[in-house]
Order: structure tokens, then C-alpha cells, then sequence
């Protein structure tokens, strides 16, 4: 499926001080894509996510998401638009428990701060999808108590309650076990056939190569290479970039 | 114009009082990103002491800061040691505002039993001097201690920027995970960041006796417009609280003089508020909070 | 939901506080009330004073003035053959502990009377329990207007006037001057406070009647610690006069800025912290006191009811010399004095005897001879001192003074 | 034994809830000493602030230094409105409580919307500041408070032996309804939504919780209570002074109480009141002259944060559930 792309990124700039941390960057993420960002430490695929999610402010450049234009980027609204993250270091609520935490992360507004702690239609999705992420032993113990695969799981669990179109994974399998890594894997299949769109930031290049197509190199804050992951292995830039130019 | 540059020639004097006073608060909160809600009280304990030092032996108020400096390093540095480091990592921001705020209590509370509740002022022979410069009056207590507060800051700075132990202030400033991977040993910088601050204190108390009339209360007069000076200059920015102190000073001098002393204090608060409205992180606020 | 669970644990903990509470009240309230009605039984008096906190200091001197009078009538017999016994109770300079306190001791201890407080705002929420419970109020220390406002039949302001009046003697003494040798021009910096700024704007009404013009006026804060901004600003307008209302410490720190401003006017007069004989001159500089007019209630020189006595007791059981005592010792004294005279006078003590009484007729006590509207405000005046070399000595009206006021420079000026 | 235990635990809080308000309700009328009353009064209102600062400085870990200001301005804009009538009956002043509670949450919502763009250190400097202006405005605004010579109220015409009783049962329904704030934000979205925000602000707001709206609700809640609770004790105290209405120390006490009690639980701040505040009272009365007041009230403040730092509930929580465990 094709048409208009789901995110559009357009000339993003970032400079913190003297140092420019995204520069000029471009690229757009088609619908029903795992497209892969990748690129050597410091080519400022962390900051493009926090550009992207709200979570900083750009100096300059335009975002549409879903045909939108987004003028000012704010976590929360664009989290209930469709569009969500995860961390690096996976952020749950230590002491909410497992299906609280997935209830938090629903996306209602401030007209739902007067209802149930815990309303029935949330338990119940919440359950589904703890059984499917294999948590469900976990459903009533503190966040705090889970280790931190599972966290990690649990947080890219939660975001899936509020049925986004685009997910945002930042290193979903740094420092986890390899068990763990083909879980995530796979559960990153799964959602994608149903429908759900990707843009991964991940340094296993294996799991890149296998799971994102396309993918897009940057460096130095701008985008230098996009394409199929086999095609874009192959530029002598991208070699450039990753082993030290 | 005569007496607004009189209120300025005032208040800059009386901000550099506050600039030393509030040195040792940012240092504190540099360090270990404790807000030190004794900070007044340990100044009001150093001008009894020199108070005590100077009529008990006749011991001069500006040399008094040699002797009681060190007394209130090892008072600082032991708050921080026995009370402060104990604490639940976790909330140890909150739970240490409210240790210091027992400290200060603690102060306050032994300094009645020991002195009471009568004001006091340490009165060395040059304290009612002053010189005519250009036709303003200038007293030569607030020039001296213009000048020894020049010098402490002076020195502060020097230490953190050309020790060791100045560089290890800094990096635990910037960053105490790093800090603690490179072999800086933070708990013990802490509690030497903290006996530094304490210490300047000293200082300041010496002069504040001087200029000022104390009781054992007068540290809750202290303490709020500490703070302001501290979060105004961006918690933990050396510069930036001097440079906030002189703005206090000055602010509060002019309207006093100018409008009604009753609305110093406030307009001082507001301005606050305004900045914090603007600018979260204080005038000088590093965007890495906590740039010495 | 764990919440129930969660609460479990802290219902049974607020159950066994509540029980305990519950224990402690059976116990507490089935304490005897003491039989004040026996006529030998000892005449047990309460008072609030802040012990901590900061009135402690003027509180600790009014509970020196208290027990002071309890030793000397109990060396005498007590009041009608019935020993005193005090109870003080410490109020932490806190209004809803001083309710709480007063309640406790005439409702708990079952106190047969209540003298007052020291701190002046404390006065009137306990003056209103004493009301409440039909007891006497002989207070040494509460004369704001506010405390009048009030309309209590019950209290009794034990010293010679309000304090509003307490400038009224040098606006006499000013008055009382030939129209050639009054001041022209006059300023008035005083302490945003119910016991201080009420006494400039009394001393300047009745100035301004008599045309001296008032060429600044000024409220500081009590938070102040520097008064250089105002006393600057006061000098750019050159008055000859300088009326203070003042409290203490900013009494001390008005001076320190004149001194180093190097400015003076012609006449300074202080309300209150001038006349403290033991701290001002410490705080500003013995060289630098003469010559500051001040007033006040009470005076060691003073040739006032039982003083002599007063001073003797005093630097017999607390050392020092008479001029170390606080003027606040003599307003609590006094309060005792008033309750031995009534009781020599009636033959009874108890309350309602005590407020008829003291509502007729004049009485002596240290602070001059008093007697009250219905309000509870004395109808004396004050004493106007004046600093004369390094002694605080009265110097008007004639009657009391032991010196003839002096005119002349400042010290610092110049 | 454990079903007896399980049943005690589905029926044991609201059993020993009802029993305790039971004795609260009776306890005026089978106590008649009047100072009884008193010092119940105060336990009772000092139990409603802790329990409303809870709300911020415990669910939504926002530790406002400023409560006291908000009390105030409770207090003053009873004392203010009644100044110049005549109490009546005596129970007019307790009906405008309600509006003076929301018009004060109303004053506070924009000054937390400012104060809340800062974090836990910087919030509590901010709101103490807060504390500060608000106390000046009560000094130098004398056309309105009547500066520092304080405001009067009319004096409640309440007969002597049964006086308090009227401020008690006002002072024990701010308790219920800040019980019931409680129990409705702890049971509700806001209370995950506050929780969320406690542990992490940033990760909350970027789940698309309604972060704000979270925190200006728990705020303008805790507010309600907080400034009703002042008018009720301008009432009793029937005059009132800037430094007294608007006194950093009380804001100090409430953050003890719930620190002492355990933060973020329902029933700590009760219970850290009714340790506290009757010992306050009762030491001083007792112990006050010997000077050590002070210095004994710093030690149990530091003895606290040292040895039960998250509250004496949550400590005794962790017992028992080891305690369980292990049998």
C-alpha cells in the first residue's frame, strides 16, 4: 500500500550551542513500513526522535504526520493523534502495577480523570495484550519489581493500548537478552501485519537488516543514504560514516 | 538623582553581603543538589560567634572568620556526613529540604538557649566610620565587607577552578555517575562541598554582625531572600548568583528609597516569578543545570 | 483493585490511635477538679507567656516581674491568708496555642484567675477565652487599639495609657515650647507594626494641628534589616524632626543609619528600643545615645507605688543592677499588685469582685496610679526620657522629671 | 485463620473507618472539658490539611511550601467578609466556607500553573516565595486586611461550656471531605494519572497523560480544603494577623505530619497529624519553658527522615507483608 507518506519530515534543524545535532534532515516514512534509522553514535537519530515526538523543541523545519501539518509538536496530543515512542532506558511506572501501567497509557484525556481508576474496557484490552506480550503473571506486581527485558516489553506494550499508527522504537533490544531480542522480533512482526507502522533506531545490524526495509543512514545530522537495506549497506558513504571518515 | 544614586551605592554594597551569603547555598546545591534551608541559620550561628569572640576576647570581627571559618567547615561538613548521605536516594532532594530545615531549627533553637532572644550587633571601634566619596556616604564596615566578600568569592573561585579538589566539585557538579566512574569519591566531595559552603558562612556572618542587628530568628528573614537570590541566578551558578545579589541589592535599595520599603521585599518575589514564568531555569541557568 | 488490601494495615494502626485517644480522655477527664473553693487552699494563678519563639526575651522578663510578686506577698502570708501559686504555661509566641493554653488552665487546671500574655498579639484571641469564661484579664502587655476595639468589661490594660498614646508626652513636650524654638519641619519613619506606627501617626496628627509640617512619612517592614534606604530618602527632605515609631531592633538599626549616613536632625525622638537602658546602648554605641528622647511606662528611677521595694527584690533575687530591668517585670509586678489590692480593699479575690472592682476608684501599682474606661484603657500618661550623658533619665512632664531636657546636636552629626 | 484474615481485610478497613469516625463524632459530647475540645479541634484541622497537602505534595510528589498561603487567604476572606456584619446565630460564618474554599481554588489554579512549569526542589522555593508575597500583600494591602493591625471577626455567641463544639464537627467534616478527596483521587484516573506523574513527568506526558489537568485538579482540590480549613480558624481564633494567618511553620508542620504519617496513603497524614499535633500542643504546655522545645521538635524531624523516610505506614506495611511472607 502506498499513497501519501504516514510521517514527512522536512529540513529539521537542531542546534544545541555551537553544536548543529540535526542538520537539514529530510525523510518520510511510508505507512505499513519497519523502515530502520540508523547511523554512527552521535549522527543524531535520538534527537530526530525527540524532534519528532515533541519532546524538543526544533529550531527550524516542517513535520506532517498523517497528512497533517503538526505545528507545534507536544508529546501528549501527538500521542492520542497515533503516534508514540519508546526509550532508550525503558520508562515504565515503578509503582503503578503491570495492567495499570497499560491503562495509563491508553491516551484518554482530561474528561476521563473523573472515571475508574481502572475502567472495565481498559482491564480487558490491557489483558489482552499483557497475554500476548506473555505478561500476564505479571498483570498485578509493580512495574518496579519487573526486570529489565521485561520492561522494556511492557513499555512497548502500553504504548499499543492507544492503537497508534506509528510507533517510534529507540533501541528496542540494547542490552537485552537474545531470547529477548527474537521476542521483540517478533512481536514487531506481528503488529506490523496487523497494520501498525515502525521507524526503528537500533544498532543490531543483524536485526536491522532482517526486519526494516527501507532503511535510512544518517550522519552528521542529515540523512546520506536511503533505501533497501542491501542497497544502502552497499554505499561507499554509508562505509564512509560508520567505520570513522 | 542624589538619592537614587545613594540607594544604588547601597545596594551594591548590600548585594555583595548577599552574593557571600549566598555562595555557599549555590555551592551546596552544585554539589549535591540539596537546597540548604540552613544556609541562614549557619550564617546567624557565625555572627554570634565572632559577636562572642569579639566581646569576650576582643578578637576583631574581620579576623574572627580564620577561627570560626574552620569550625563551621567541620560543622557543614559533618550535616552532610551523619545527616545528608544517610538519606533514600530516591527522594533525597525532598527529604534533604526538610533535614536542613531541621538543622536550622536545631540552630535556632540552641542558639536561644545560649544567647536568647535580644538583638545584638558586634561593634568594633571603626564600625560608625564612614568616608564621603563625591558627596555619598560610604560606611567603611559595608566597604570592608564589600571587599572580603570580593575576596572569598574571589577565592571559591580559584579553589574550584584551579584545585583538585575544585575539579572534583566540578565533576560531580556536571555529572556525579561520571564523576563516581573516574574515581571521584562523591559522598566525600560532597560533604567537603558542603563544609566549603558552611564555611563561607563564616564569612558572612562576621559581616552581617556587623552591618546588621541579629537574633536567633533572623535567619527566617535570611532564608527566603537566599533562595531567591539562588534560583534567580540559576541554582548552582556561581556567576549568575552574584550578579542576582547585586540585582537583589540594588532592586530593593532603589524601590525602598524610592517608593516604600514595604514593597522591596515583594517586588523583588515578583520579579522572581516573572523570571521563573520566562525561564524555568533561572537568568544564568545552564541548560545542564548545575555549571559552576 | 489493591487498594483495600493496601489500607488494610493503616485502618487497624488509626484504630488503635483513636483507641488510645479514647483511653487517654477516660483517664484525663475523670481527674478531680481541684477545690478552689476552700478558703485555704492556695490562690492558683495562670498565665500564657511565649517562653520560645520570638517574644521569648520581654517573655521571659514579664514571667521574672510575675513570680518576683508571687515570692514577695507568699513572704508576706499570701492574699487573704491563701498562698499564690503560679502556673506559666509557654505559648511559642503561637496565637492558637495561647487559646489553647488559657482553656487548658481554666478549664483543666482550674486556675481561680488569669493574668495576661506578653506578646501584644496574642492578647486579643486570649483576652476572648478569659471573656468567655467570665475571668478577669489583667494583661501587662496587649495596648494596640484593637485590644480596646474589642469592648471587654473583663480586661485591664496595666499600663498608664494605650499605647497610641505613648507619643502624646513629647507631642506635649514639643507643644510646650515656645512657637520660636519648635521644630518647623517633621518626618515620620515607623514599623509596619500594631505597636509601633499607631504612635507616629498620633505624635504627627497632633503636630500637624499645630502646624509643623510634616515633610515625610514612611512604613517600613519588620522584616527590614537595613534601614539606610529610608533614613537616606528622610535626609534628602532635611526635616528637624524625627519621630519613630519604633519597636527595637529597628529602633537600633535607624540609628546605625543615621550614624553612617553621618545625618542627624535637630530632635529624635524613638518610641520604644530608645528606652531599653540595657540593649540600646549596646546596639548603637554608648557614645552614640545622647541626647535621643524616648518615653515609656516604667523607669528604675521611677517614684512610683512600691518601687523601691520592686528594685530591691528584684537585684535581690535575680542579681544585676536596677538598670538592667525590664520595664515589662514592672507591668507584670503591677498586675499583681493591683489583685493584693483588691483583696485588702474587698476582702475577696475572686473574679467578678476583681473587675467591679477595678472599675471604680484609682489604683496603685508601679507603672503610676491607674484607673480604667470600660474598655480597659488606663487613663494616665506616659514618661518622656531623654538620653543625657550615656543615662536615660525622665525629663517631662515636670512632675516626674529628674533632669531639664536638653537641646543640642547629636553626637554624629555634623 | 487466613480465611478469617481475608474476610478481616475485606470488611476490617471500612469496620475500623466507621468506628473511627463514630468516636470522632462522639467524642465532644462525651468529653466535656472544653480544652479537650480544643486540642481536638486543632488535631482534626491540622488531620484535614495534611490530608489535602497529600494530594500534591504525596500523589502528585509536588511538595508545595506554600499551603500556608492558601489558609490565609481562606482565613482572611472570612474574617474580611464578616468583619463588618453581625454573626447571628453564630452559624453564618461556617455557610460562606464553601464559596471562600473555591474562590481561593480559583485564585490558586494560575499560580500552580506557573509554580508547576518547575520540579520537587525548585517548586518548593517557588511556592514558599509564593508564601512570602501573599503574606506581604496581607501586611501592605491595608485598605482591605487592615495590614498589620489584623482583622476582627464577631465573636461567636456559642454558650462557654459547649463552645467548641460547633468549629470541632466544622473542623472533622474538612477532615471527611478531604478523606473523601482522597479516597475519590486515589479510586479515579487522576489518582493513576498523579502517580504516573510521580514517578515520571516526562514519560507520563508522552503516554498522553493529561499531565496538567492532573496536577491543577489535585491542586485546586487540595486548596478547597485547605483555605476552608483557615476561615473556620479565623473564625475561632475570631482576630487575625498577617504573620500568624500566613505562617511558613504551618506549612512546615503539614509537610511533617504527612512525611511522618507516610506520603501518598490515605490514612498517613491522619495519622501523623494525630501523633503530632496534640504532642505540639501538649509539650509546649508541658515542657515549653525548658528551652529544649526546639531542639527536640529538629531531632524528631531528622530521626524521621532518617529512620522511616517513605512514613510510618509504608514502613509498617513492608513489616507485616515480610512478616506474612515469611509465615
Amino acid at each position: 500500500m502506498s499513497g501519501p507518506p504516514l510521517l514527512e519530515v522536512r529540513a529539521l534543524t537542531k542546534r544545541f550551542g555551537g553544536v548543529t545535532a540535526v542538520d537539514g534532515c529530510s525523510f518520510a516514512v511510508r505507512r505499513s513500513t519497519i523502515t530502520g534509522l540508523i547511523g554512527p553514535n552521535g549522527s543524531g537519530k535520538t534527537t530526530v526522535f525527540n524532534l519528532v515526538t515533541g519532546h524538543l523543541p526544533a529550531d527550524s523545519g516542517q513535520l506532517v504526520f498523517d497528512g497533517r501539518p503538526v505545528t507545534r509538536p507536544d508529546p501528549g496530543r501527538l500521542y492520542r493523534r497515533g503516534l508514540s515512542r519508546t526509550f532508550q532506558q525503558p520508562r515504565v511506572f515503578g509503582e503503578l502495577t503491570v495492567l495499570e501501567n497499560m491503562s495509563a497509557a491508553a491516551g484518554h484525556d482530561w474528561r476521563a480523570l473523573a472515571g475508574r481508576r481502572l475502567s472495565a474496557r481498559d482491564a480487558a484490552r490491557g489483558d489482552a495484550l499483557l497475554a500476548e506480550f506473555g505478561l500476564s503473571g505479571h498483570r498485578d506486581t509493580p512495574a518496579a519489581e519487573l526486570s529489565y527485558g521485561q520492561r522494556k516489553l511492557l513499555e512497548f506494550a502500553a504504548l499499543l493500548m492507544s492503537e497508534p499508527a506509528l510507533v517510534l522504537l529507540d533501541e528496542p533490544t540494547a542490552g537485552v537478552s537474545p531470547a529477548m531480542v527474537a521476542t521483540i522480533e517478533r512481536h514487531v512482526r506481528a503488529r506490523n501485519t496487523s497494520g501498525t507502522t515502525f521507524l526503528l533506531v537500533e544498532h543490531d545490524m543483524g536485526l536491522v537488516m532482517r526486519l526494516c526495509d527501507p532503511v535510512i543512514v544518517l550522519d552528521g545530522g542529515t540523512v546520506i543514504a536511503e533505501g533497501p537495506p542491501d542497497d544502502v549497506r552497499s554505499r561507499p558513504r554509508v562505509l564512509d560514516a560508520y567505520l570513522g571518515g | 538623582m542624589h538619592e537614587a544614586v545613594q540607594a544604588v551605592i547601597l545596594g551594591v554594597l548590600t548585594g555583595g553581603v548577599y552574593a557571600l551569603m549566598a555562595s555557599g547555598q549555590t555551592l551546596i546545591f552544585g554539589v549535591m543538589k540539596v537546597v540548604n534551608l540552613a544556609q541562614g541559620a549557619l550564617v546567624i550561628l557565625a555572627a554570634f560567634l565572632s559577636h562572642s569572640l569579639f566581646t569576650a576576647w576582643g578578637v576583631d570581627p574581620f579576623l574572627s572568620v580564620l577561627i570560626i571559618a574552620p569550625l563551621m567547615f567541620a560543622l557543614g561538613a559533618a550535616v552532610q556526613w551523619l545527616l545528608l548521605r544517610p538519606l533514600h536516594q530516591d527522594d533525597a532532594a525532598l527529604l534533604s529540604l526538610l533535614v536542613t530545615f531541621a538543622v536550622a531549627l536545631g540552630i535556632e533553637g540552641a542558639l536561644t538557649v545560649v544567647y536568647h532572644t535580644d538583638y545584638r550587633t558586634t561593634r568594633p571601634a571603626y564600625v560608625d566610620r564612614s568616608w564621603r566619596i563625591a558627596g555619598y556616604q560610604v560606611g567603611e564596615v559595608r566597604l570592608a565587607a564589600f571587599a572580603l566578600s570580593l575576596i572569598t568569592l574571589g577565592g571559591l573561585w580559584m579553589l574550584l577552578s584551579r584545585t583538585r579538589f575544585g575539579r572534583s566539585v566540578r565533576a560531580t557538579v556536571q555529572n556525579p555517575v561520571a564523576a563516581r566512574l573516574l574515581g571521584v569519591e562523591t559522598a566525600r566531595v560532597a560533604a567537603l562541598g558542603f563544609g566549603l559552603g558552611a564555611a563561607t558562612a563564616a564569612a558572612a556572618g562576621a559581616v552581617y554582625g556587623m552591618v546588621y542587628s541579629f537574633n536567633p530568628n533572623s535567619h527566617y528573614d535570611l532564608i527566603s531572600r537566599l533562595l531567591s537570590v539562588v534560583i534567580l541566578g540559576g541554582l548552582g551558578s556561581l556567576g549568575g548568583t552574584v550578579v542576582a545579589a547585586l540585582v537583589m541589592g540594588v532592586a530593593s535599595s532603589l524601590v525602598g528609597a524610592l517608593a516604600s520599603p514595604v514593597w522591596s521585599d515583594f517586588s523583588f518575589f515578583v520579579v522572581l516569578l516573572a523570571v521563573l514564568l520566562l525561564r524555568p531555569q533561572g537568568l544564568f541557568g545552564a541548560r545542564l543545570r548545575g555549571a559552576l | 483493585m489493591r487498594h483495600p488490601y493496601r489500607h488494610a494495615s493503616s485502618s487497624r494502626a488509626l484504630f488503635a490511635a483513636v483507641a488510645a485517644t479514647a483511653v487517654l480522655v477516660a483517664c484525663s477527664s475523670s481527674a478531680k477538679p481541684s477545690s478552689s473553693a476552700s478558703s485555704h487552699a492556695p490562690l492558683k494563678i495562670g498565665i500564657s507567656l511565649s517562653l520560645t519563639g520570638d517574644f521569648s526575651d520581654p517573655g521571659k522578663s514579664a514571667e521574672r516581674g510575675y513570680r518576683l510578686w508571687a515570692d514577695t506577698v507568699n513572704a508576706k502570708g499570701g492574699i487573704l491568708g491563701r498562698k499564690v501559686q503560679l502556673s506559666i504555661v509557654d505559648d511559642t509566641s503561637s496565637p492558637t496555642q495561647v487559646v489553647g493554653n488559657y482553656q487548658n488552665l481554666i478549664t483543666k487546671d482550674h486556675v481561680d484567675l488569669t493574668f495576661g500574655p506578653f506578646s501584644s498579639l496574642l492578647t486579643i484571641p486570649a483576652s476572648q477565652v478569659a471573656k468567655r469564661y467570665g475571668y478577669a484579664f489583667l494583661e501587662p502587655a496587649g495596648g494596640g487599639p484593637k485590644v480596646f476595639a474589642q469592648h471587654l468589661h473583663n480586661l485591664f490594660f496595666v499600663q498608664p495609657a494605650p499605647v497610641v498614646k505613648q507619643g502624646d508626652v513629647f507631642a506635649d513636650y514639643i507643644l510646650s515650647l515656645p512657637a520660636a524654638r519648635r521644630p518647623k519641619t517633621a518626618a515620620y519613619p515607623a514599623l509596619d507594626d500594631p505597636f509601633a506606627s499607631p504612635i507616629a501617626d498620633e505624635v504627627r496628627t497632633r503636630l500637624e494641628a499645630a502646624g509643623i509640617k510634616t515633610v515625610y512619612q514612611q512604613i517600613y517592614p519588620a522584616e527590614i534589616t537595613d534601614l539606610t534606604p529610608v533614613v537616606s530618602a528622610m535626609a534628602a527632605k532635611k526635616p528637624d524632626l524625627v519621630v519613630g515609631g519604633t519597636q527595637a531592633d529597628d529602633a537600633y538599626r535607624m540609628v546605625k543609619a543615621m550614624v553612617q549616613l553621618k545625618w542627624a536632625p535637630k530632635l529624635l525622638y524613638l518610641s520604644n528600643g530608645a528606652n531599653d537602658p540595657h540593649n540600646f546602648p549596646g546596639n548603637v554605641g554608648a557614645s552614640n545615645v545622647d541626647g535621643i528622647f524616648s518615653s515609656g511606662d516604667w523607669f528604675p528611677s521611677s517614684n512610683t507605688y512600691g518601687n523601691a521595694g520592686f528594685l530591691s527584690a528584684y537585684t535581690r533575687k535575680y542579681g544585676g543592677t536596677a538598670g538592667t530591668i525590664d520595664s515589662t517585670s514592672a507591668e507584670a509586678y503591677s498586675c499583681g499588685q493591683l489583685l493584693e489590692e483588691v483583696a485588702a480593699k474587698t476582702g475577696k479575690v475572686d473574679n467578678a469582685t476583681l473587675i467591679s472592682a477595678l472599675h471604680t476608684g484609682s489604683w496603685q501599682t508601679l507603672e503610676g496610679n491607674l484607673s480604667w474606661n470600660a474598655d480597659g484603657a488606663a487613663n494616665s500618661s506616659y514618661v518622656l526620657v531623654q538620653w543625657i550623658s550615656g543615662k536615660m533619665l525622665p525629663v517631662y512632664p515636670a512632675g516626674r522629671a529628674q533632669h531639664a531636657p536638653v537641646i543640642a546636636a547629636l553626637p554624629w552629626g555634623g | 485463620m487466613r480465611r478469617r484474615l481475608g474476610r478481616y481485610r475485606r470488611y476490617g478497613p471500612g469496620l475500623a473507618g466507621l468506628a473511627g469516625l463514630a468516636a470522632l463524632v462522639v467524642f465532644p459530647l462525651a468529653v466535656s472539658a472544653p480544652w479537650l475540645v480544643t486540642v481536638g479541634l486543632f488535631t482534626l484541622m491540622y488531620a484535614a490539611l495534611a490530608s489535602a497537602w497529600n494530594l500534591v505534595g504525596g500523589y502528585a510528589g509536588y511538595p508545595s511550601l506554600g499551603h500556608a498561603a492558601f489558609f490565609g487567604m481562606g482565613a482572611y476572606a472570612e474574617a474580611i467578609w464578616w468583619t463588618h456584619r453581625t454573626a447571628g446565630s453564630g452559624y453564618g460564618p461556617f455557610w460562606t466556607l464553601p464559596p471562600i474554599g473555591l474562590a481561593v481554588a480559583a485564585v490558586a489554579v494560575p499560580v500552580a500553573w506557573i509554580a508547576m512549569r518547575t520540579r520537587t526542589d525548585v517548586f518548593a522555593i517557588v511556592t514558599i516565595t509564593f508564601l512570602f508575597v501573599v503574606q506581604t500583600l496581607a501586611f501592605n494591602l491595608r485598605g482591605l486586611t487592615g495590614g498589620a493591625q489584623g482583622v476582627a471577626m464577631p465573636v461567636a455567641p456559642f454558650t462557654p461550656a459547649t463552645f467548641e463544639r460547633p468549629f470541632y464537627y466544622a473542623m472533622l467534616a474538612l477532615l471527611l471531605l478531604a478523606l473523601a478527596m482522597s479516597y475519590g483521587v486515589l479510586h479515579s484516573r487522576l489518582g493513576l494519572a498523579l502517580t504516573a506523574v510521580r514517578g515520571d513527568e516526562d514519560k507520563a506526558r508522552s503516554v498522553g497523560v493529561p499531565v496538567g489537568a492532573a496536577k491543577l485538579t489535585a491542586f485546586a482540590l487540595s486548596v478547597v480544603v485547605t483555605a476552608m480549613a483557615g476561615g473556620v480558624w479565623a473564625y475561632y481564633l475570631s482576630f487575625i494577623y498577617p504573620q500568624f494567618a500566613i505562617d511558613p511553620l504551618l506549612s512546615i508542620g503539614m509537610v511533617l505530619m504527612v512525611f511522618l504519617g507516610g506520603r501518598g496513603t490515605l490514612w498517613g497524614p491522619v495519622l501523623g497529624a494525630f501523633v503530632v499535633a496534640p504532642a505540639q500542643q501538649y509539650l509546649a504546655y508541658r515542657f515549653g519553658a525548658s528551652q529544649l522545645y526546639l531542639l527536640a521538635y529538629a531531632a524528631l524531624f531528622v530521626v524521621v527522615m532518617l529512620v522511616m523516610p517513605r512514613g510510618a505506614l509504608p514502613t509498617l506495611r513492608d513489616r507485616i507483608r515480610r512478616a506474612e511472607a515469611r509465615a
